[in-house]
């Protein structure tokens, strides 16, 4: 039986992988190994298995399967601090080759990684850029922001629900808290709850999200306590509705039809309920101003909305109402930030053009 | 205290949850999973209290004031505790049902069943109504009023011929060049776009962690 | 106030209806627009009807219920397709979701296959002519191991048949015995297809998805790792339409069911209403601005 | 016709939603008020069975991460917002929640907004394996700076920077225009969905 196993073994023609490197997997927390082999130049070869052994132990063990076109395979199947070596077997449809060994390897956790560099080093220089320009600001330097189009209608829009003697409904998007589109919406929110506890105008805010619920409720508290009217304050005008995405349109879809609001706000980010929201709005006759930085719901806003406010029009409509000296200069920043993706661009497709710098590879 | 706290707690989270990014260290890396998968998701969980508190009593308030359909809070407000109570009692999982039962002979209430049979029905429907809002919002705001909507009119009509048969049958290239719009330009101005809001994100998120946005606060001492 | 200026103001309920009334009629009374299929379809037509007869097609309904109409009759077609040209075909689901929906895909093509068979040999047979081999876990793990063995990743089949006995399997191993695989999703699971099937083991892939998710696979069909792409309902017509002429190329005589087909109508329909009301809304725009002048 | 129970309610609740295309009607109110509740009910439901149980409740009571008694009581501030003098307190839950998410969005961001973003935008040599394909890179690219120009907020609309901004819209508006169009499909393919469901499943008059 032995003798006739070897005898298979000797006459088997099946080539193994050579070349099985075992390392360990950098820039990772630990527990994995990386291998890699030259392929096997046989072309019968069905898959390649991968063998483990463990230092001090007599057994091999298969530990993982790739295929026959692979030439890498990751076992993070391992505990940092102990010693394995690897085999690759070769598998065809009626034997099996195995290669040499590998070494002894090792595997740790890092402290760093160092794929994510430019990540590092683009968060740094955007860092500075927006510190430095706030710290102008501080200093109050002026600085200049062009008109926003949506914005002045805000104002207009204001007027026309007094006039009318009709609600205005703002509905801050459906995202939580930490979206940044919701933060601009807070601000904007602020604003426009102190025009409407000025002249009178009864407000409608409704929510999809708990805690964005929360911080709307005290925004528009100490809009109309700002201005004065904090007797006007009713806590039934913000309120939440529901978390599932569609009930909440249904809701709003409702609330617009009933009460008839002479202005609705779209501002913050929303998703496919954009236009039903918008189309609903729009069926009732009042001036819709839209604003989001959610870049598939654009398309839809626009056409349904009388003003909208794209992507980061958004962001700049809070600094720009808020007049925050510190805000604004934060704009400037990110001017300056775009600045420099723009000579990025060039420069990196002037240098792959020319020179055929790999200069992609760099970010 | 009552604003230096928050914003400490804000910077201090901020900075680890920054530099978690590019440390794979374990110590670090449990704590940022424990962080995204118990701590935040039970914070959440007590949040929703907070909503279901608010849309109680803002149906209530209806219901006492007798507002305008003030009789419709009530199937709000008992659907609510119906489904929560068969959802609580009786499990979210059909395979391991809770202490209520959960159907009358080969009836079932399960939440599944609710969720199957009420919430997809009417989400899926809300979501259908898009089809005629798509139809009416074209034709209201699709005109050649200036170079700008007719761009926009033009490139949207490309795209609606060419993708259906009839596109190809009236003039042949015309799907591939509606694939080209969505491909070239439209991918230009998405990326456009979106390093603006890139950037705009990332700037608020900064700020909020420096402590110089402070909307969130929601005013106030 | 003239005709124009009342049809630029025309109640929004009128477009309702008339989108309401083109998208149902074609559903309820099928007419049949011949669609044109588009290179991407063609080729994965073509691929799968000209490869070596004993390669099997494998067909992995990785869509759930909710996206249901557009995905369901690009499997359906696929069947048909195999069947007609007396191919041997593999099916299993990566989503847990999408084994009802794989079970009635089969169930309905063979039944139709078989109430047009006379003969033993023309009959569709479970475990001879096609196997389900359902639902495993994990993924990787399928992936990779249905290139060594098929077998050992699914013992047994959907119907719980030992896979060993069944006679379709002496002749479906692994991926040399499989001429393409073709994945069917609203989610990504086509790409993972691709990266341990097509990279590590060489197999063909392709892919059938919904419009949305179309834009972002153009790469994958550009650099050949699809071999073939059907997008939407659209896709899926195209199909269906190569399918009917092979059918008449083989001279087989009884009407199919096409479902995407028949969908494509209201589609159709739809769109062409929609355009319309754009057009004519310009048309109005246009004369009321004139008088205006 | 659908003998099953559970159809027709579905059937019926599809109907009351198309009944607002005509006018906001009772039925619609019925649906509306009744998705809401239902809604917040599941929400209930899988907060308890998903989140709080596992994470919480079933740690906690085995007697292991006692820490998240701690974390259940941060939860728990929220609730102050209804008791005047300690309401400031919402703000620690809502802290942590912003701050971990801010800081842990920013490198991410800059990482798949800002420079995987840059790396695909640069135009290669390898774009020009055929004359198209780099003809193509090349209008990406250009549309990108326009449209990136028409977002610079801090400077005065002139000189150079007005045609620019304004083939910057151009390309927003082809883009939008693009997006809509491509979207109808898949929307007229949801309202087809509903009709096959209410003419197949329920009244069986399609098959």
């Amino acid at each position: 039986m032995t003798l006739s196993l070897s005898l298979i073994f000797l006459l088997s023609s099946l080539s193994p992988p050579t070349d099985v490197i075992a390392r360990d997997k950098p820039n990772d927390s630990g527990g994995a190994i990386l291998l890699t082999w030259t392929r096997s130049s046989d072309t019968t070869v069905v898959s390649y298995r991968v063998l483990r052994q463990t230092e001090g132990k007599a057994t091999w063990d298969t530990v993982g399967l790739a295929g026959r076109l692979a030439n890498r395979f990751t076992d993070d199947e391992v505990q940092d601090g102990i010693r394995y070596r690897y085999q690759i077997l070769t598998v065809s449809e009626t034997e099996t080759a195995e290669s040499a060994p590998s070494e002894y390897t090792v595997c740790s956790p890092q402290w760093f990684n160092f794929d994510r560099m430019p990540a590092v080093i683009g968060t740094i220089i955007f860092t500075c850029l927006i510190v430095f320009f706030i710290g102008r600001a501080k200093r109050n330097i002026k600085l200049f922001i062009r008109r926003i189009a949506g914005l002045d209608a805000v104002e207009e829009a204001l007027g026309r629900a007094t006039e009318m003697g009709r609600g205005i409904l703002y509905v801050p998007g459906l995202s939580s808290i930490d979206d940044v589109a919701t933060i601009a919406s807070m601000n904007i929110l602020g604003e426009v709850a102190k025009k409407t506890a000025k002249f009178g105008t009864p407000l409608i805010v409704p929510l999809r999200d708990p805690i964005v619920y929360t911080v709307a409720r005290e925004v528009v508290k100490e809009s109309y306590t700002a201005a004065g009217r904090a007797d006007a304050f009713n806590q039934d005008m913000v309120f939440y509705v529901t978390d599932q995405q569609f009930a909440f349109a249904a809701a709003v879809d409702g609330i617009m039809v009933r009460e008839k609001p002479a202005t609705n706000f779209f501002i913050g980010m929303f998703w496919a309920e954009s236009l039903i929201l918008a189309e609903t709005g729009a069926t009732t006759g009042a001036i819709q101003i839209a604003g989001t930085d959610a870049v598939s719901q654009l398309p839809f806003f626009i056409t349904a909305c009388d003003y909208t406010l794209i992507g980061e029009e958004l962001y700049a409509a809070s600094a720009y109402l808020s007049r925050e000296p510190l805000l604004l200069g934060a704009i400037k920043g990110q001017d300056y930030s775009k600045l420099l993706i723009l000579v990025l661009i060039v420069v990196s497709t002037i240098l792959a053009l020319t020179a055929n710098l790999p200069v992609q590879n760099i970010f | 205290m009552k604003r230096r706290l928050p914003l400490m707690i804000v910077l201090v989270l901020g900075i680890f949850g920054a530099v978690a990014f590019v440390i794979p260290h374990p110590i670090v890396k449990s704590i940022d999973e424990t962080m995204r998968n118990d701590v935040l998701r039970i914070i959440t969980a007590f949040s929703l209290v907070l909503g279901v508190g608010s849309i109680i009593q803002h149906h209530l308030i209806k219901i006492r004031r007798k507002a305008e359909h003030w009789p419709f809070s009530y199937i709000a407000l008992i659907s609510l505790a119906v489904s929560a109570a068969i959802g609580l009692f009786g499990g979210i999982d059909p395979a391991s049902p809770g202490i209520l039962p959960t159907h009358i002979g080969g009836f079932s209430f399960h939440m599944q069943a609710l969720y199957d049979n009420i919430m997809i029905p009417l989400a899926s429907t809300m979501f259908a109504l898009l089809a005629f809002f798509m139809a009416s919002a074209a034709y209201r705001a699709f005109r050649a009023r200036n170079l700008e909507a007719t761009l926009l009119l033009i490139a949207a009509f490309i795209l609606m011929l060419g993708a259906v048969p009839l596109g190809r049958m009236l003039i042949r290239p015309l799907p591939d060049f509606a694939e080209w719009i969505l491909t070239v330009p439209n991918t230009a101005a998405k990326r456009g776009i979106m390093f603006g809001i890139g950037l705009g994100s990332i700037a608020t998120s900064l700020k909020i962690i420096l402590g110089i946005e402070r909307g969130w606060l929601g005013g106030g001492g | 106030m003239g005709f124009w200026n009342k049809l630029l103001k025309i109640d929004r309920r009128w477009i309702y209806t008339i989108i309401w009334l083109v998208v149902m009629i074609p559903l309820l009374f099928p007419f049949k627009i011949k669609p044109m299929a588009m290179p991407p379809v063609t080729r994965l037509f073509n691929y799968i009807d000209t490869m070596p007869e004993d390669k099997a097609l494998v067909i992995s309904v990785d869509y759930t219920p909710d996206i249901q109409p557009e995905l369901h009759p690009m499997c359906i077609a696929l069947l048909h397709h195999a069947f007609a040209t007396k191919r041997k075909v593999g099916l299993l689901t990566l989503q847990v979701m999408g084994l009802g929906l794989g079970e009635a895909a089969i169930r309905q093509v063979t039944e139709e296959f078989n109430a047009h068979a006379t003969t033993h040999e023309d009959s569709i047979i479970n475990g001879e002519d096609y196997v389900y081999w359902g639902w495993t876990t994990p993924i990787i793990t399928i992936l990779l191991g249905m290139g060594e063995r098929i077998t050992n990743v699914y013992p047994v089949d959907y119907y719980g048949h030992r896979t060993e006995s069944l006679p379709i399997m002496k002749h479906l191993k692994n991926y040399d015995d499989i001429g393409i695989v073709v994945s069917i999703a609203g989610s990504s699971i086509p790409i993972s297809w691709v990266n341990f099937a097509n990279t590590q083991f060489g197999v063909p892939i392709g892919c059938g998805a919904t419009a949305v998710s179309a834009a972002d696979y153009y790469p994958y069909l550009n650099s050949g790792q699809f071999t073939g792409m059907m997008a939407g309902m659209k896709g899926a017509a195209e199909y269906e339409q190569l399918v009917a002429d092979k059918f008449d190329e083989l001279g087989i005589k009884w009407e199919l069911r096409r479902k995407g087909t028949e969908a494509m109508s209201s589609q159709t329909a739809a769109h062409i209403a929609i355009m319309i009301f754009i057009i004519i809304g310009n048309i109005a725009y246009f004369v009321i601005r004139r008088r205006k002048k | 016709m659908s003998a099953d129970p559970w159809t027709w309610i579905a059937a019926i609740l599809t109907l009351a939603i198309f009944s607002f295309l005509y006018k906001e009607n009772p039925f619609y109110r019925f649906a509306e008020h009744l998705f809401v509740g239902v809604a917040n009910g599941y929400a209930i439901t899988f907060y308890w069975h998903r989140v709080l149980v596992p994470s919480l409740i079933n740690p906690v009571s085995h007697g292991q991460k006692l820490w998240l008694i701690a974390i259940a009581i941060i939860g728990a501030l929220y609730f102050t917002r209804f008791i005047p003098k300690v309401s400031w307190l919402v703000r620690i839950p809502i802290a942590v929640v912003l701050g971990y998410f801010s800081g842990a969005y920013i490198p991410r961001a800059i990482d798949a907004q800002i420079l995987q973003q840059l790396r695909a935008t640069i135009v290669t040599r390898s774009m020009f394996a055929n004359w198209q394909s780099g003809l193509w890179a090349v209008i990406i690219a250009l549309g990108v700076i326009a449209t990136i120009t028409y977002f610079f907020f801090s400077a005065k609309r002139k000189g150079i920077l007005k045609p620019v901004s304004r083939i910057g819209i151009i390309f927003i508006m082809v883009g939008f225009g693009a997006s809509f169009g491509y979207t109808v499909m898949a929307r007229i393919s949801l309202l087809i969905g509903r009709l096959q469901f209410l003419l197949g499943d329920w009244l069986g008059l399609i098959h």
